[in-house]
Formats: structure tokens, C-alpha cells, sequence
């Protein structure tokens, strides 16, 4: 964990809702796929998390909905704001158990951790397949990010106007030949997919977390393992310990 | 220089600032990112007789100028504190650390206290007496200043560290149940517990928080925790650690002069983790600010 | 369209924004900005028997989400709020008015509302029982069932309009005060008054406020607030007024799924002059973006 | 009273700690020398109240020392920032009553409200003496804008490291063709200067306020014509009623 400025670089609309933000700072706190940061905004008494999508040596990119007050604010800051940020939250994907054919399920705002994943596998020689869910067509974002990084990405859509029509539970029925499995979304999509994939995996889970760094035990949970935290121990967890 | 020590029942602290229960784990989490040897002390996670995982999630709700909180007493249980926790614990912080102590009888109490009692660690016991009365139809021990005396006799009985009771905000009158301690045999009284509150979510139209209500703190509590810190100065003799909503030097010094001779600091740490350190870097600067040389010189300032 | 109409004891109101005594003067100052009949109702400065000057100055303090006041029921007294205060309220409003009756002794309670009783412009009599009682020790009417029970019995005995009892949340059991004054005779509960707090001036080293302690709200205090509205629904019958740190239309929506039929605005009309009037008129587009037609479906919706 | 937007143009250090900012927006409401207005701050939940030192149809300058939390952020602002600001509060200076040669005694951050009223008089063809008190040298500030403004400045600092050595009430006491007199600044002085006039007058108070438009009475003080609200019944009080 570390505690630093961030300078916006860039905040621009995906969808009508969905955000890109470019975070320029110190990023050496950050170790993978799968952790979050959490970002102090004025006036607001918790920091707010939010996976990282990717990052390199002096930037982060977040990818973030507006569905409150926070994000709001957020959404409005321009190019040159500072921001008091916490980094190097959370444990991240274990890329170690993948197997050759990975898949990676991202649903709605649960795509942006999935990106640096897709990257860090493929760059240790896998060919994960990116299974991305969204409501409707007008909310999908970053499928052509995910297609620029070479690897095969299906798209599902509840009312069908993108991608195959249905959830991705529904595609990764349909897939047989995976060898792992990897996921971040909403908390009945996590449960459908534990239960619908034929490997383990690993699933990235959201609770309302008073401090993001495993000090106050707000963000408990109990798994086959004893409690953990989900700031701390999680917020990846393995299929098996889950105590849905 | 400036004089930042005090002292609490013959435990001398190189400053008054306190981590404050159930805000900094059992401190190695901090200790990860900074040397919390520069800390008075601190006070761990409420302790209970038995395991507890706590209460149902979400546990964590957003107020102005604070959270409600209602973990409800996750810890791994008095045997597993002391077999695992104070060992970690006494790898990264050297000092005489504050056990708190929750539960739901007097016995329980009795137990925990006992049992903490025997870790040369531990300087003073902080018990928590803000937690529900099973026995006694579920109001907690710190509403009554009866209840709150028998667990202070209790306790007192079976220990010889120093006792120090933390008391519930959520009371008529905070220097009646302060004083009924005070007579029981406490050493030092802590003050404030959290305020009881409620948010409601307003796209569920439920309660955010699992359990209903959950313990209200930050700087949003800061004005009440003065006024009880002050009203209880007044009431006893023994030493007042004073607590709720502070966030900075200055928050420090203003609960010294309702009467603090130390202070924990709580929900800051838990939005800001540098909060301690930067308060402790910052005091001699505050204290020249107001021409302060001696901490011990303010405390109860506010009451001449 | 939304319904935003909701009805207090037979008393319809076009909304259920109400300006919380002592924040709205008498009205006429802010009906120099606004149209004022654009409110629910208003509730007026409280009013003594006699004449009040008040507390010493300094009266008002800063805090994080708030501010501490410790004004002290300034007001003509009774008669001249009679003579002089509501022909002027006339001209401006033209709706029922809440008015706010405060005393020292259930004597002046009986006789200020008896004399109120008879005004045809007042809607509904707010007797505030956070005032010490001189006769009994001076803690407040509001910290005992029973004498909060004495006082309303006695004003109900000489009124024929609605009787809303105004509790203080300085107390350790909220709800069973409400319920005391339930059976009383109350035809409603209006909650919560300020909470007693206290800061210090760190360049005096003295109470902030010359009265040493004073009554703290604004939005910092909206948590207890909910969680105070919260417990009284539980336990009464009669309707519920909130209050208590609202400063917009999603505040005005979470009091009432807490359990109020009406919500009244305090501190933030203080710094915000129109505070009341950007309130109402955001109120059907927050409806709208939860999905609410009708207020009247919301009320005490959380316990659900 | 009227509650806008005002953009900062100006905000620039007179002293160590004394600022001078010029704000842009609609000054309607103000109606005269005397009067204050009310500024919102972010993250404060009072307003500010500073006395208007200067006003014309779209500016209204002020001049603050910086002394806690509200001005220490104003201190820090940069052109163009935005502020909600209540104007056109109190009841300013009667010129009226001023007869001939009123005097204008500002003590240390009392300076700014005399210099609007200096032009007012002006304006109306009158002769006022401006005494303006401070400290000392450093933190003395507007003795040249008094200056060209054509009238008679005698400054009186503490050390006497400029002007004439001690206070106001040296200087006032010395004088005796004064028609009247108008003052603001600490207590004790407009205390001192009510004890040692030989003519009528009027004080302007300070009082920690809640409104600062006269809802709360928060600011109340006892007068011989009855209870007043500084904020609105005031600042400005005539020395016949002021109770000491
Ligand atoms: C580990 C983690 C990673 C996340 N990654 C992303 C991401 O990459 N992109 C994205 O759009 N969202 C992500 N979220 C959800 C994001 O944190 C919330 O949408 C955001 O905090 C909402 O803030 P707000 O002020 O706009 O909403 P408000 O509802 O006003 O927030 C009120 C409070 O509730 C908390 N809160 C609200 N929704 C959630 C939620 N779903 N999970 C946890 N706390 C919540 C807020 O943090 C705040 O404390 C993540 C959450 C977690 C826990
Ligand atoms: C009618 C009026 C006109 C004023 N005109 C000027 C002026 O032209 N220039 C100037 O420098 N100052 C003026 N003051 C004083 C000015 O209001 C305070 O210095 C300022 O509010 C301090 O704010 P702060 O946040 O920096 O201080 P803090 O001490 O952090 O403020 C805490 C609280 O106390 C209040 N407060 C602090 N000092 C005073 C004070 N002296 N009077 C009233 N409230 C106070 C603040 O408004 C705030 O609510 C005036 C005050 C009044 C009442
Ligand atoms: C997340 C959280 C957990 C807490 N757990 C405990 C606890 O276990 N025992 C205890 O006595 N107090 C506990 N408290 C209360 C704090 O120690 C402190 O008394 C209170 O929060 C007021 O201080 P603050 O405003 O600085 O947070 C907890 C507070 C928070 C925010
Ligand atoms: C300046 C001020 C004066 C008040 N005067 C009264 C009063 O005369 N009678 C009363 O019942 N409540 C009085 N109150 C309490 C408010 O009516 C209200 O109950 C309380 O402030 C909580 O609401 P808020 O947080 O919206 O301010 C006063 C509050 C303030 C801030
Ligand atoms: S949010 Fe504090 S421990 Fe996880
Ligand atoms: S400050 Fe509110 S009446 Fe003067």
C-alpha cells in the first residue's frame, strides 16, 4: 500500500455512464492484475475503490460507472486534478494456475480488471478467451481494447443488440475446452458462473469497505478458509474456499 | 523543544496520540507502512471470550463527516489474541499496548480481563462496556451507571493493571455513569464510544447497513465528544482518554483542554492511514502555534 | 405528476418541507427572498412566557457539518408573539402555522398553549421539551418519560388543536420517551432538537460558545436523526415530524422511509437562505429518479 | 440580501497576512458603505462575513486578514475561481448624520468599510479625517488608496514605526472640530473611542454569526432602543444606544 498524489491525465466517456480515467503518479505499490486503489475525493468521508484496468510505469487507468455521488464528482474533474490516492490494494490475480486456455469473464463493471489480466497471461504465453456481459449494446465498452490485444473475445448481451444474445453464463456453457477460469462482476453472475464452470477459477467480489486496507474488518467475509477481508485477502478469491 | 508526554496511570507516553479500537487492527497492518513505535500506544481490536465473525455485511455506511460502522466485534477470541495476536504485535511496536475488552456478561469480562491480565504487554485494560447486556434485556452495560459499576467491581477484582472503562455516548447523562465507575475502582475513564445511527439506502429503500443501525464516528461527532470528555472532567479525579472525531493536532489539543491526558484517534485512520504519524509530526508545530511548551499544561485548560 | 401532499393530524400540507423552529425566524425575513407559501408549513422561533433576551454572546460555533448554538429561546414572549409577531406572519403566509412553545416549568408550558390555542393561524403546537426544568434539577423535560408524559398531559388538557411533543435526543432511550408521551395524549412526535455539544478556541483556551455547551445540528447529526426517526416509528402510533441535519430532497426521502410524515430544515436555512425553497422544488425530480409517485407510499418504508 | 455567484478577479497580499480580492458579479443589492456580505467556502459549513470595502456596478472589493481555517483557504485562491456569496447584508453607515467633518477611525482590519464611506462623504461634498490604526509598520495597509482619495489620513501605529506613535484615541482625543464620527474595529477600540468623542457617531460590531441575514439571532445584542441582530439591526450601531 501506498499513499501519493495522481495527476488526471485524461477522463473521457466510454458510454453514457462509463469512464476512462488516465492517473499519472507513482505506481510502484501496484504488483497485478486484479488489485484496486482507493481515491479520496473532497468532501466525501470514505475513499472510493476501483480496480485497476491497466497501469504501466507513471500511469493507471480506471474504468468507472457514475452511480452516485462520488463518481458523479468524479466524472466532472478535469485533466490536471490532483488526487490523494491509495495503491497497491488488495491481492490481485494469481495468473500462476491459469493453464494454456484461461477464460476471462468480465461483466459489466467488472470488465476493467480483466484487461491487465488478459495482458499479463498473454504475456506469459496463454491464449485466454475474454467473455465480457453487458446489459444492452449502448453500455458495452472496451471490446475493441480487449480484440487489439489478440485474443478471442465474446460478447454477450441480455437484449441481444451486441454479441450473442443471453449472459455469458450462457457462453461459457457452451465452452468445454478451458482450463481455468477468471471473473469480476455483479455477486449473482460470480454464484452463476461457480456453478456453471466445469474448472476452478478465481472471482473478484465488491463489499462496502471502511478503510480498503484491511484495518477495520468492515469488509468481512466467512470462506471454507476462516473469515477474510475482501480489501486484504480478497478481493480475489478462489472458487472453492466461497461460502455463497 | 516541547514536551508531548503524559503520563496515564504511571505509564509514561512520549505523546498522547492513541490509536483507537477496532480502528488499527493489532497494528502490524500499520506497521507494514510505517514505525508505530512513534505512537503513545495503541488500543486493539475489542476482544471477546469467544471467536466472533461479527455482523452480517455490508457493515460500512457513508455520513457526512464520518461512517457508520457495524462490524460488530469480529476478533478471533481472548485465547487466539493472546496466542497469536500479542506475539505479532510485540514484533513491530515495543511499547505497553491497550487491551480493550468487550462482552455480553459480567462474566465474560471477568474472563477476558483476567486471562489479559498475565500479557506483560499490556498496560492498560480499556473495557468496552458499550456492547449489549444479554442478561439484562439486551441495553448495554454503559447505559446504566449500576451496570456499568458491577462490571467495573468485576473486572477491578481479578486484574492489577490499571482499568480504564469506555463509556457509551448514547446516554442521558454521561457524568453519572462516568462517576459510578470512578467509585467502582476504574483507573481512568475512555470516552466516546460511537453515536448510534441509521442511514438508509435510497435505490433498496432499506437500511445500508445489514444489521439496521451500526456506531456513528468522525469528525462529525467531534463537538459531542468534546462536550462529554468535558462534562466527565468534571465529574472524577482519574485520567480521561479522550476520543471521538479527531483528525488532527489541533483536535487533540482542543480535547486536552476539555480535559484529555490522552486521545485515540479512530475513523481517521481508517480514510487517511498516515493519520497518527502526521498528527504526531504536526503537534510541536500546533503547540508553538498557541504557545503551548508543556502538553500536561492544557489539560482541562478549557474548565479555569 | 408526483403526489407530494401529506397530512398531519387532519392538516394537509402541499409538501412535507417544513422550516424547523428558530432557523425561520417569523417567516417575514425569508419572505423577503421567496415566497414562503410555497412550504409545507413553518414552525416558529420558540416561544416563552415571557420575554427572553437570551444566552451571552458568543452564541454560535463552527463545526465539521454543522454548528453549535446556544441563542436561548430569544423571543418577545407569548404576548407579543400574539400582538405583534402573528398579524405580520399573516401577511406572508397563508397556511397553518406550527408554532413552538418552549418552558422552564409545566406551568408556563399550560399557559403559553393555552393562549396559542386560541389562534386561528396555528396549524399545530410544537411543545419543546428540551428545556431544563427549573422545578426538577434542571435536567430537561425530555430526558424522562415521565415528565415528558406530565407536560404533555397538562398542554393537552388546554388545547383543542394537535399537540406535537418535540424530543431531545440528548437521552439513552428515545423511544420510550415517544411512547410516554404517546399515552399522554401526544397527537404527534417531532424529533430530533439539537444534540449538546461543545468546542473549545484554541487561541482563548475557553469555550467557544459563552454558555460553555450549546445545540448541535446540521448535516453532521443527520445519522442519529434517521436512526432516532427510525425508533420512535417503531414504537408509536401517531405521526412522526423529522428533522435533523435534512439539507436536500434525497435527505427528505430518507427521513421518511425512516418514518416521518413531514420533515423539517434547520441549520441549512441558515446558510443556505434558500435552502426550504430548492428543497421542494428538487423533490419530484428525486421522486422521479427513485421510481416515487406518491409520498405517502415512503413513509416508514424502511421498516419494511 | 441576494445570494449569487461572484468570480474572483483580484486576490493579492497587502501585507503578511492582510489580502485585498476583487470579486466580478452583480452587486445590486448593495446599498452602501457599511454593509457586509456572507461567503460560502467549500468544506466549511458557515459562511465568512467581510465587510465591503469598495463596490461599483460588477465588483465588490474586500480586504481580509487571513486569522483561522476560512481565510487561510481564501488566501489561497486563484482568479477565476467561483464563490456563493450573500450580499447587500446589514444596514451600513447614515451619512446623513455626519454633518460637515466626520471623522473615520478604522482599526486594523476595521480600515476596509471606511474606505467606501471616505467616497460616500466625498461624494456629498463633505470633509471627512480618516484615522487609521495599527500595529505597526508592517501590517499597516490602504494609507495610500486613502490618500488619493483626496482627504486628510492620520495613521497612528502602536510601536510608532509609522505615523504618530500609540492609538486612534491619541489622535481623536487631539481633535476637536469633528462634526461626527464613524468607526469599526476591535471592541476595546470602539469602546475607547465611545468614551473619548466629544460628538455622536456611529460603531460597527462583530459577532460570530449563524445567518448573517437575521433568521437565527445568533448574533443578538442588548441596545438601549432593544435587542438587536448585529447582522441585520447592524453591524452599525449609533453610540447613544450601544449598551457597554
Ligand atoms: C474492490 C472493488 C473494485 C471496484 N472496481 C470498480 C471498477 O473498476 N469500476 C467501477 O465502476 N466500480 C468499481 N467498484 C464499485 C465502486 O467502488 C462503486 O461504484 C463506487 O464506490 C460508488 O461510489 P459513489 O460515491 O459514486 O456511490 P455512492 O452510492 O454515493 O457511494 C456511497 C458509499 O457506498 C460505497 N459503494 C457504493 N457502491 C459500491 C460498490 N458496488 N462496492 C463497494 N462500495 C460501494 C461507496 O464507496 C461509498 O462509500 C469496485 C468496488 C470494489 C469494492
Ligand atoms: C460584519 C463583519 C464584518 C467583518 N469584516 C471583516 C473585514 O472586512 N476584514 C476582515 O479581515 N475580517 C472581517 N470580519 C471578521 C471575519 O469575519 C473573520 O475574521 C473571519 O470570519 C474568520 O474566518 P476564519 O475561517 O479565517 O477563522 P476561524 O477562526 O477558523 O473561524 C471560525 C468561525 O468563527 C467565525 N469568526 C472568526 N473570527 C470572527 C470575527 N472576528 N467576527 C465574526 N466571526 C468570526 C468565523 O466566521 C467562523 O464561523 C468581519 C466580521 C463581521 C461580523
Ligand atoms: C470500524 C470501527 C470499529 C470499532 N471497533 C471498536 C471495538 O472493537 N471496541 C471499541 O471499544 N471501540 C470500537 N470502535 C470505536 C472507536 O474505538 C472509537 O471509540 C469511536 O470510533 C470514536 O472515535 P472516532 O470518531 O475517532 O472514530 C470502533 C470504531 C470503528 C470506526
Ligand atoms: C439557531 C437555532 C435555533 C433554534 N431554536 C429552536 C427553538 O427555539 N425551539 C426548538 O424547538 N428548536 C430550536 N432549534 C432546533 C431546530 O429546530 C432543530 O430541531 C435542530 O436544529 C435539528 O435540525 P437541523 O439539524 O436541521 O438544524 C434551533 C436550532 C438552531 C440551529
Ligand atoms: S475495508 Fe477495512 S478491513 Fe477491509
Ligand atoms: S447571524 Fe443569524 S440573526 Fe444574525
Amino acid at each position: 500500500m501506498k499513499q501519493s498524489l495522481f495527476t488526471i491525465r485524461k477522463n473521457e466517456s466510454l458510454t453514457s455512464t462509463v469512464f476512462r480515467m488516465v492517473l499519472e503518479g507513482e505506481t510502484s505499490a501496484v504488483t497485478g492484475a486484479g488489485q484496486f486503489l482507493n481515491i479520496k475525493l473532497d468532501g466525501l468521508f470514505l475513499r472510493r475503490p476501483l480496480s485497476i484496468c491497466d497501469y504501466d510505469e507513471n500511469t493507471i487507468t480506471i474504468l468507472y460507472k457514475v452511480v452516485g455521488k462520488g463518481t458523479e464528482v468524479m466524472s466532472e474533474m478535469a485533466p490536471s486534478v490532483s488526487l490523494d490516492i491509495l495503491t497497491g490494494l488488495g491481492n490481485g490475480y494469481d495468473t500462476t494456475k491459469s493453464g494454456d486456455r484461461p477464460l476471462l469473464i468480465g461483466g459489466g463493471v467488472g470488465v476493467p480488471p480483466m484487461y491487465r489480466l488478459a495482458k499479463n497471461l498473454i504475456n506469459e504465453g496463454k491464449k485466454p478467451i475474454v467473455i465480457l456481459g453487458f446489459n444492452t449494446k449502448d453500455e458495452a465498452f472496451y471490446v475493441e481494447e480487449f480484440e487489439s490485444l489478440g485474443v478471442e473475445v465474446i460478447v454477450a448481451t441480455a437484449d441481444g443488440t451486441l454479441g450473442t444474445k443471453g449472459f455469458v453464463t450462457d457462453i461459457v456453457k457452451s465452452l468445454s475446452n478451458y482450463t481455468y477460469f477468471y471473473t469480476c462482476g455483479p455477486e449473482p453472475m460470480l454464484k452463476a458462473l461457480s456453478d456453471c464452470t466445469t474448472t476452478s477459477g478465481q472471482l473478484s467480489f465488491e463489499e462496502r469497505m471502511g478503510c480498503g486496507f484491511g484495518a477495520c474488518m468492515g469488509c468481512s467475509c466467512e470462506t471454507k478458509y476462516g473469515n477474510k477481508r475482501i480489501c486484504k485477502d480478497g478481493p480475489v478469491l478462489e472458487k472453492e474456499e466461497i461460502i455463497w | 523543544m516541547v514536551n508531548t508526554k503524559v503520563t496515564l496511570s504511571g505509564i509514561t507516553l512520549d505523546n498522547p496520540v492513541i490509536p483507537a479500537s477496532g480502528t488499527f487492527g493489532y497494528g502490524y497492518e500499520f506497521a507494514e507502512y510505517y514505525d508505530i513505535n512513534m505512537l503513545g500506544s495503541f488500543s486493539f481490536k475489542g476482544t471477546t471470550r469467544e471467536p466472533r465473525f461479527g455482523n452480517p455485511t455490508p457493515r460500512i455506511a457513508e455520513c457526512t463527516g464520518g461512517l457508520i460502522n457495524s462490524v460488530g466485534l469480529q476478533n478471533p477470541g481472548i485465547e487466539k489474541v493472546i496466542s497469536e495476536e500479542l506475539p505479532k504485535m510485540r514484533e513491530v511496536f515495543h511499547k505497553p499496548v491497550i487491551a480493550n475488552i468487550s462482552g455480553f456478561s459480567v462474566d465474560e469480562y471477568v474472563y477476558c480481563c483476567e486471562k489479559i491480565n498475565k500479557e506483560d504487554q499490556v498496560g492498560i485494560i480499556e473495557v468496552n462496556v458499550s456492547c449489549p447486556n444479554v442478561h439484562h434485556g439486551g441495553m448495554s452495560f454503559g447505559t446504566s451507571p449500576e451496570a456499568a459499576a458491577e462490571v467495573t467491581r468485576a473486572v477491578k477484582a481479578v486484574t492489577s493493571k490499571p482499568v480504564y472503562i469506555k463509556l457509551s455516548p448514547n446516554v442521558t447523562d454521561i457524568a453519572s455513569i462516568a462517576k459510578a465507575c470512578e467509585e467502582a475502582g476504574a483507573d481512568g475513564i475512555s470516552l466516546i464510544n460511537t453515536l448510534m445511527g441509521m442511514r438508509i439506502d435510497l435505490k433498496t429503500a432499506k437500511p445500508a447497513i445489514a444489521n439496521t443501525m451500526g456506531g456513528f464516528s468522525g469528525s462529525a461527532i467531534f463537538p459531542v465528544a468534546v462536550r462529554m470528555v468535558y462534562q466527565v472532567y468534571e465529574a472524577v479525579k482519574i485520567p480521561v482518554i479522550g476520543m471521538g472525531g479527531v483528525s488532527s493536532a489541533e483536535d487533540v489539543l482542543e480535547m486536552m483542554l476539555a480535559g484529555a491526558t490522552a486521545v485515540q484517534v479512530g475513523a481517521a485512520n481508517l480514510v487517511e492511514p498516515f493519520a497518527c504519524k502526521n498528527i504526531i509530526e504536526d503537534l510541536p508545530r500546533v503547540m508553538k502555534k498557541y504557545g503551548i511548551t508543556d502538553l500536561n499544561d492544557i489539560i482541562g485548560g478549557a474548565h479555569k
